[in-house]
């Protein structure tokens, strides 16, 4: 298990040195001359030519790239090109709102997937099962942003019982409150797949042969069902949630954006229009990292929950 | 919270350090609650008035003024009187040569700020300077920032940290870009009414909208096509303001098939800003004729080129003329942006070209590739959208030969319009500015370069409770709100 | 009968396929007294299984007892409902080695988990695990697993195909029921192996006078294990008799043709073979289903079913040329 | 001469499992599959090879047919050596001797049909003149294995385990070899179909001439079959002769532990008094030193635990590995 | 005469599947979708009752009526025929993009497997390193890169998604190759080549079908979600992402308007995904057996 890990960890650092010399090389890639779309019309020359070296872009490229590893290393990523603060601290400031606001999706896809998928499983067969089924498919096919806006126009609009946009004054109440409609607007498409993954998982499980030496011993139904049978059928949920946060940061920048929220996916989206590019690399570097962890963790706990891989 | 209020800003504020403002719409109305300036415009107008300078003398040969400014009047937190150091301090840091600030255009002609005594300060000019009182002073670079201040805490730092004298003290600037300001309780005037002002960012109208009605702000834009429902409702009050800037219709002049003057007079006739003020501005936008708002110095309205005046056939013979018998074989390149307004303006065209069998390929790009387009000058015909400020050296800068390449998107260059410019900024005379200006407007409109759609619109709403007063371009004054129930 | 544990009375069991119920056991009647060894046997598909996991209820649910009915010690044990038959009969007075060892343990579970969770229900929740554990680890020695402690912390995984077959044993041992069925426990080992995990078995049957139902298709092993060998073809009993009465006197065509075709390191014969295929289940013959391999059949079996009928003492066959 | 003759066959699988695992197991871990095996097949004789699950009969088999590279030793097919094979002469290989693989079902492609299955060698070799003739082949072969047409246009899993394997052996035969190894060819068959694949693969022997390599757990089938026995316990071969022999006068403690759990129909026995061997078989990665059977063995000495045996005649024809008898 | 005997047998296979889905109420669900959706895209200009690109100001926004079945938008264009119209750029993008990801998946996939040593590990990392960004922002970042168009969407949606394919056909081919029957094949004579294209290609073959069928559903939600941040197609092309950023700020005036492009997507994904699944099930000859 412990060389399973560092086998994974190992094989994520030239990755990482990858992704940061495709990021890096976005200065060069980006079209438009930065100086102009970043200072507008109200440019200066001595204005562009401190821009560009605050860029980077006035040295020949391999020496620029090792200054940003350097830097990089050093924890700093770059000063924003508007905000006047560090990377560093732009990022920091609003990631804790993106993690927050996956992990609450991720919990309530799980929670409903899970649940739906279980009645789906114990009802098969039935005309309930293929109401759930559709269910499951109908909520898979709605990405996010139709979900948000939906959501919006029917609760914000209509009845006015969820706040349409912000994160709240700060109380813990008011800020689950505010959570709710973004938490269910991001859910919503995996609610679907992991319902349909759950159901389609304990079927296969509860169809296993050792699920009958357990009946043949006596271990009653709900035993069989909640500890023996789910144990097993959440092996391929739980390879997918990993998955699935790295997604669901995805699905956060519509959300945010949707909802205005503060957050790692809106800060990227305004700085790609922004062409702020430090702030563009370091969102992207901490987004990748963030999804590379992700799927590390999914990776990690399939292992435990196999133990054949564990034993490794 | 009575004593607070909630203002959506249409984006990220970027900057408070009003010699580096960036965006205009969502820096300025903060900046302004926090900073005094020397002079201001009168509430609700764009007459100029005295603000920290009692009063003011000009000198004969228009280079030197010497202002009187107001006494005891304290900046916020500590950081002293404000004196004539301050305002040296003030301009001098925004034409120094490391200074890298946006406004040393504004300053332009400024050579030094000498400080005659505690109260009394003299700008030395090299040219006397027409913008100095109406678009420099009044405006985000005649702000004055506390000397103290922004050498102890660095330029950096004071970009969030504003330190002014203004009715409203800086308080916080947090996570989601809100921006927090506390009533000044020792105001020289008299003071705001509401204790706190928050300025939320919200980018997109409809957010707004749904901000206001749910009650997350007090007082936000509506969007254009929900103004009379929503301005009807006994819980919101709305007003319409024309805006400042000016939208248009821009021909590139210096490529085929658009040199050619005849195609162009034909396309003023074909392209019908009208259905492009309903279609995207939903009725709401005034027709503009001009780059500058009517009742500004040198305003000149440039003629109408309607279709039903002269008739479908007048038309097709300037296209025939033109070498495009029947528009055939006629294809041109509108480049824009991703914006959504701006797009559908490229589908209205499109469709509008389309009756006359002209071909437009709409070319959406980001920001960066539309610019380097502009610049370069690979497109027909585009539409865009400038700002503007009071002064009209400053909106009519763009189109000059200099510009060539970089912000003139005719790409049209008339040594004639540049004189009357460089005539028009080195002189106080406002007759003989307007008279420039207007001279300038019939040289655009003789080669028919393009077309004034509108200066766009604000339609800011609020809740009944308050009333708020706005400048003409529809810019919120926070810290004359009011409660109207009181 | 008190003597009878079980007593099987013309059961019939339809599995739904594609929207009809195809019979796959039919007319079943077999009894079996306390301490007794009954085996099984038959070809592959003949519905040996089927029937074990009809006496335990663990059908699937595609699947029906369409008739008949089956008395556990007496009691009628169709009409009881699920709890009560989960709480009062299986792993009490009922167990079942199911027939793949490979999958017949839980994954992802610790073999000592299952083990204990088994005795946790079988105590009716009384003791707690802690306890229980010594117990467990008792009959782990008990059926020859080394180290049983360490061997407790394990994965099924990381136990070979005998092992994991001797924790299925040694789960039967705790739950030391009246009735054990055996579903083919042997298949798939080696012939070393398999005869520990058979003497295991003889060792269950002598101490605590366990009935199993031993099912296999290996005759060789039967005949050395069983008191009794009941022949199944084709979803039906053809012939019950002591075993070496059977082999002796094989009185069904069957389980004549049967004897002559197995390969027996002790006949250098040429082997006999069936002719034709066992019938599939949605097409079984009319009458006899042997009928269409049978050297002796006639128009009767074409037509009508033959029912078991005793032939001799204690020797039951189903065919209509006892008639004659 | 054997047409397959088989020298100091050794197969070490290595579980390399990339750097890390190295530095952390200290070296990789080699599963001695199979350790120094020797034999020889005449012609139209059915060499049966025995031995518990896991001791290297498949590798064998794999090896002679050169389906695996062998770590060691060399096989010889008509005194040629088939590791020195090029292109062409494999390919001649390939038509001569054929394989039937030991699990029926997945030895077939899930997705062909029988028919195409059936065909393939004869598409691989370039046999097929035409659609028609195919077809008739196709039959023909199927006929042979007593399966009637219409299972020409099923797919495997709509196949018996029994089907499934005269598939597999239809197959083998299209291409009208002259050896074939056969990796247990009943296991998992019914009783009544068992005889008759024996049946089968007896007349074809004769009709044909084939020549057998028969690899089984049965031992009641070898008997049948066989004519020639080799006993494997965990890679080696333990124990070598006619099958008559080796029923009756086995020398080797495992082989008469091997047959002594043997049970016929008619035998009268009791579970209870019989002896049974004990202990599980040691695992192929870590054998035991000296003689691997040791540890299980009644007779065992000293020597037993430290040197290896070798496989020495004990009379004519009969060779064995037991320090008993050398 | 060769060839009818494989046809035949194609015909027999597919005469199964299709057997299979017809009784499968979601293979009809997601069969007619489709089928509405190619015939939208093919046949558009028949079908859709006004011209999509036609304004008429003076109509704009209005409610459903006899001559507009769904209303007009902002430029008093026809909504239901640019709904029609913008089945095209759907279909465009969810084929084509499928079309370049499997593709360039099943060659690297393959070359990885076969191949192995360094070009596999360079293989693999390629496929790690576009999978460390999240989709959606490395679309984003792609297309800021490339600019927005038709083209650069289906080509980045295409190369973001491949490494699945990459990484599902290697990994299959990887434990293929180690089938029973891939060894007999071998021991019949039979070259890389045709163990390839014969035996393990037709078995990934449904899995990779199947993946395709979701990932075009993906692919259309990307597409529109990347319109509705205003990044995706670009005029004249109106794609339902664009149409539902359009009607956005109208969701309060004329809340069917969002509904429309947001139904024709949510449809759409529903009707790929649901055919997947059917399809699934039916390509695997071992789940037959009960449907
Ligand atoms: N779940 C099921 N659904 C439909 N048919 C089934 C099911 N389970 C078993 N069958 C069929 O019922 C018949 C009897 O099956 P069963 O497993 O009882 O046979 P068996 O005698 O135990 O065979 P084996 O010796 O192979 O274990 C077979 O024809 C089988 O195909
Ligand atoms: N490809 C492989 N990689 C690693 N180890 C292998 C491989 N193939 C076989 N082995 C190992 O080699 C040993 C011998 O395997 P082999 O399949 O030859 O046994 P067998 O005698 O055929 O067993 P069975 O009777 O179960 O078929 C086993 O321990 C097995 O785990
Ligand atoms: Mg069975
Ligand atoms: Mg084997
Ligand atoms: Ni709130």
């Amino acid at each position: 298990m412990f060389i399973y890990i560092t086998k994974r960890l190992l094989w994520v650092i030239p990755t990482i040195l990858t992704v940061l010399l495709l990021l890096f090389s976005l200065s060069y890639l980006l079209p438009g001359d930065p100086a102009d779309i970043i200072l507008g019309p109200r440019a200066t020359p001595e204005m562009a030519a401190e821009l560009e070296s605050r860029l980077g872009l006035d040295n020949p490229w391999y020496q620029s790239y090792l200054i940003y590893l350097q830097n990089i290393i050093k924890g700093d990523l770059g000063t924003s090109i508007f905000r006047d603060r560090s990377v560093l601290k732009v990022i920091l400031d609003v990631l804790p709102y993106t993690v927050i606001l996956t992990l609450a999706g991720m919990g309530l896809a799980v929670f409903n997937g899970i649940s739906i998928g279980l009645l789906a499983a114990n009802y098969n067969n039935s005309y309930f099962e293929k109401f759930l089924t559709m269910l499951s498919f109908i909520t898979a096919s709605t990405p996010t942003y139709i979900a948000g806006v939906l959501l919006i126009v029917v609760f914000s609009v209509n009845f006015n019982l969820l706040p349409s946009i912000g994160i709240g004054d700060g109380g813990l109440l008011d800020s689950i409150h505010h959570l709710i409609g973004p938490a269910l607007a991001l859910s919503v498409g995996w609610t679907g797949y992991i319902a349909r993954l759950t159901r389609s998982s304990m079927l296969e499980t509860l169809d296993q042969e050792f699920i009958q030496t357990e009946k043949s011993f006596g271990i009653p139904r709900y035993y069989i069902l909640y500890k023996y049978a789910l144990k097993k059928a959440i092996k391929p949920i739980i390879a997918v949630i990993g998955l699935g946060i790295g997604r669901l940061l995805g699905g956060a920048v519509f959300v945010e954006v949707i909802f205005n929220r503060p957050g790692l996916g809106r800060l990227i989206v305004d700085s790609v229009n922004e062409r702020d590019l430090p702030l563009v690399r370091g969102g992207v570097l901490v987004a990748a990292l963030l999804f590379v962890v992700a799927n590390l963790i999914a990776d990690i706990s399939y292992a435990y929950f196999d133990p054949r891989i564990k034993q490794k | 919270q009575d004593d607070s209020l909630n203002i959506a800003i249409p984006g990220r504020a970027q900057t408070l350090d009003p010699a580096y403002l960036q965006r205009v719409l969502s820096d300025w109305p903060v900046m302004n609650s926090i900073f005094n300036g020397l002079v201001k415009y009168k509430p609700g107008t764009f007459e100029v008035v005295p603000d920290l300078a009692k009063e003011w003398e000009i000198s004969e040969d228009n280079t030197e003024i010497t202002f009187q400014l107001k006494e005891g009047i304290e900046f916020h937190k500590g950081y002293g009187e404000f004196t004539a150091e301050d305002v040296k301090f003030s301009f001098e840091r925004i034409i120094a040569e490391d200074a890298n600030s946006p406004e040393a255009q504004s300053f332009i002609n400024l050579e030094r700020v000498e400080v005659i005594n505690q109260y009394t300060v003299k700008l030395i000019l090299t040219q006397p300077m027409g913008r100095l009182f109406t678009s420099t002073l009044p405006f985000n670079a005649g702000l004055i920032v506390s000397k103290k201040a922004v050498e102890e805490m660095g330029r950096e730092k004071f970009a969030s940290n504003p330190i002014g004298t203004g009715p409203y003290v800086f308080e916080e600037w947090d996570v989601n870009n809100n921006i927090t300001l506390k009533r000044n309780d020792d105001y020289f005037e008299v003071g705001a009414e509401y204790g706190e002002i928050v300025f939320m960012p919200m980018s997109d109208p409809t957010s707004q909208e749904l901000a206001l009605q749910s009650g997350e702000i007090d007082i936000g834009q509506l969007t254009l096509d929900n103004f009379d429902q929503i301005s009807q409702m006994e819980k919101f009050e709305a007003e319409i303001y024309p805006d400042l800037a000016i939208q248009y219709v821009a021909f590139n002049t210096s490529k085929e098939p658009l040199n050619n003057k005849k195609l162009r007079e034909a396309l003023r006739y074909i392209i019908n800003p009208e259905e492009i003020l309903i279609g995207a501005f939903a009725g709401k936008a005034e027709r503009a004729n001009s780059i500058l708002l009517e009742d500004m110095t040198g305003y000149w309205q440039a003629p109408d080129f309607k279709l039903e005046d002269v008739g479908e056939d007048y038309v097709w013979n300037l296209l025939a003329e033109a070498g495009y018998p029947e528009g055939e074989g006629l294809e041109l390149e509108y480049v824009t942006d991703a914006n959504e307004e701006r797009r559908l303006i490229g589908a209205l065209i499109q469709d509008q070209l389309s009756r006359f069998n002209i071909d437009l390929n709409i070319e959406a790009l980001e920001v960066g590739p539309k610019i380097d387009r502009w610049q370069d000058g690979s497109y027909d015909i585009t539409y865009a959208r400038f700002t503007n400020t009071v002064d009209p050296g400053y909106n009519f800068q763009w189109n000059l030969s200099e510009q060539l390449g970089k912000w003139n998107l005719f790409h049209w260059s008339n040594k004639e319009y540049d004189n009357l410019w460089q005539e028009a900024e080195t002189t106080l005379d406002s007759n003989l500015r307007a008279e420039n200006y207007k001279k300038m407007q019939q040289l655009m409109n003789d080669d028919s370069i393009g077309i004034w759609v509108t200066h766009g619109v604000k339609t800011p709403a609020w809740i009944t409770e308050i009333e708020p007063v706005f400048s003409p371009d529809g810019v919120i004054l926070p810290w004359l709100i009011s409660n109207s129930e009181e | 009968m008190p003597d009878k544990i079980l007593k099987i009375n013309n059961l019939a069991v339809e599995y739904r396929n594609k929207g009809k119920y195809l019979r796959v056991l039919q007319d079943i009647n077999l009894e079996l007294d306390s301490g007794e060894i009954l085996a099984l046997v038959g070809e592959s598909g003949s519905g040996k299984s089927t029937l074990g996991k009809t006496i335990l209820r663990l059908l699937p649910d595609s699947a029906r007892i369409a008739e008949g009915s089956i008395f556990f010690k007496g009691k009628d044990i169709c009409n009881l409902s699920e709890k009560d038959f989960n709480d009062q009969i299986r792993g009490q007075e009922m167990a079942m080695v199911i027939q793949n060892p490979q999958n017949a343990l839980n994954p992802v579970f610790k073999v000592g988990t299952q083990i204990l969770d088994v005795l946790y229900f079988k105590s009716k929740k009384q003791k707690s695990r802690k306890e229980l554990k010594k117990e467990a680890v008792e009959i782990l020695k008990k059926v020859g697993i080394s180290d049983p402690e360490y061997r407790f912390g394990e994965y099924p995984h990381q136990f070979s195909g005998g092992m994991k077959q001797r924790v299925m044993l040694a789960m039967a041992f705790i739950s030391n029921p009246s009735l054990l069925i055996a579903d083919e426990p042997t298949t798939a080992l080696d012939l070393t192996v398999e005869a520990q995990i058979l003497n295991l078995l003889s060792n269950l049957v002598d101490e605590y006078k366990t009935s199993i139902l031993y099912i296999s298709h290996d005759l060789g092993v039967v005949a050395g294990l069983s008191d009794r060998i009941a022949v199944m073809y084709a979803g039906r009993i053809v012939e019950v008799a002591q075993t070496r009465e059977l082999f002796d006197h094989p009185n069904h065509p069957y389980t004549e043709a049967l004897l002559k075709c197995l390969p027996d390191y002790q006949k250098t014969e040429e082997l006999q073979t069936i002719p034709g295929q066992v019938p599939d289940l949605d097409n079984y013959p009319p009458g006899c289903n042997f009928h269409p391999r049978c050297s002796y059949s006639f128009g009767r079996c074409r037509q009508e079913d033959p029912r078991l009928e005793e032939i001799a003492s204690e020797h039951f066959s189903a065919c209509f040329l006892n008639d004659r | 001469m054997a047409l397959v003759e088989v020298k100091n066959l050794k197969k070490y699988f290595v579980n390399n499992d990339g750097l890390l695992y190295k530095l952390a197991n200290k070296g990789p871990i080699k599963v001695k599959a199979v350790d120094d095996v020797s034999f020889k097949i005449e012609k139209e004789d059915t060499l049966a090879v025995v031995g518990e699950s896991g001791c290297g009969k498949t590798t064998v088999a794999r090896s002679v047919l050169r389906l695996i590279e062998p770590t060691a030793g060399e096989i010889l097919y008509r005194g040629r050596s088939i590791n020195n094979f090029d292109k062409q002469e494999l390919k001649v290989f390939r038509e001569d001797a054929q394989m039937i693989l030991q699990d029926p079902r997945s030895s077939l492609n899930p997705r062909f049909i029988v028919e195409e299955i059936v065909s393939e060698p004869l598409y691989i070799h370039d046999q097929i003149k035409d659609d028609l003739n195919l077809l008739d082949r196709v039959w023909e072969l199927l006929d042979l294995v007593g399966l009637s047409k219409r299972y020409s246009e099923l797919f495997p899993h709509e196949l018996s385990g029994g089907q499934a394997r005269r598939v597999g052996i239809a197959r083998a035969l299209a291409l009208q070899p002259e050896f074939i190894v056969c990796d247990e060819p009943t296991s998992g068959l019914d009783i009544s179909i068992m005889s008759a694949v024996l049946n089968l693969m007896k007349k074809l022997q004769q009709e044909y001439q084939l020549t057998y390599l028969w690899i089984s757990h049965n031992l009641h089938e070898v008997r049948y079959i066989s004519n020639k026995v080799a006993v494997m316990y965990l890679g080696k071969i333990v124990e070598i002769t006619d099958t008559d022999t080796i029923f009756n006068n086995s020398v080797h403690p495992y082989t008469e532990a091997l047959f002594s759990s043997l049970r016929g129909i008619n035998d009268d026995w009791n579970y209870k008094e019989r002896e049974i061997i004990q202990g599980e078989v040691p695992s192929p990665i870590n054998p035991p030193p000296g003689c691997s059977f040791h540890p299980r063995c009644k007779y065992s000495f000293d020597k037993c635990k430290k040197i290896e045996p070798e496989l020495k005649a004990v009379e004519a024809g009969h060779l064995t590995a037991c320090h008993l008898y050398n | 005469m060769f060839k009818s005997q494989k046809f035949f047998r194609f015909q027999k296979k597919s005469a199964r599947v299709i057997k299979i889905m017809k009784k499968d109420y979601k293979a009809y669900l997601g069969g007619s979708v489709i089928m509405l959706i190619l015939i939208s895209a093919i046949f558009a200009p028949l079908i859709a009752p006004a011209d999509p690109y036609k304004t008429n100001v003076t109509k704009r926004l209005e409610g459903p009526s006899l001559q507009n079945l769904l209303g007009t938008d902002s430029l008093g264009r026809d909504i239901l025929s640019r709904l029609i119209y913008a089945a095209r750029p759907a279909v465009l993008v969810s084929f084509g993009g499928i079309i370049i990801s499997v593709i360039i998946g099943i060659i690297l996939g393959l070359l990885a497997a076969y191949v192995g040593g360094i070009l596999e590990s360079i293989i693999l990392f390629i496929f790690d390193v576009i999978r460390a960004f999240p989709p959606i922002i490395l679309i984003l970042v792609l297309l800021s890169i490339i600019g927005p168009s038709l083209l650069s969407v289906i080509v980045i949606l295409g190369v973001t998604i491949m490494p699945r394919y990459g990484r599902v056909v290697r990994a299959e081919t990887l434990s293929e190759k180690e089938e029973d029957f891939v060894e007999a094949a071998r021991s019949l004579g039979a070259d890389n080549s045709r163990i390839i294209f014969k035996h393990i290609l037709p078995n990934i073959f449904a899995s990779v079908l199947v993946l395709s069928g979701m990932d075009m559903a993906s692919m259309i939600m990307w597409e529109a979600g990347l319109s509705f941040l205003g990044l995706g197609l670009q005029p004249p092309l109106s794609s339902w992402g664009v149409m539902l950023q359009e009607s956005y700020q109208y969701i309060q005036t004329a809340p069917l308007m969002i509904l429309w492009p947001a139904l024709a997507i949510m449809l759409t994904m529903l009707g790929f995904s649901t055919f997947a699944e059917s399809l699934r099930v039916a390509l695997n000859p071992k789940l037959n057996q009960e449907v």
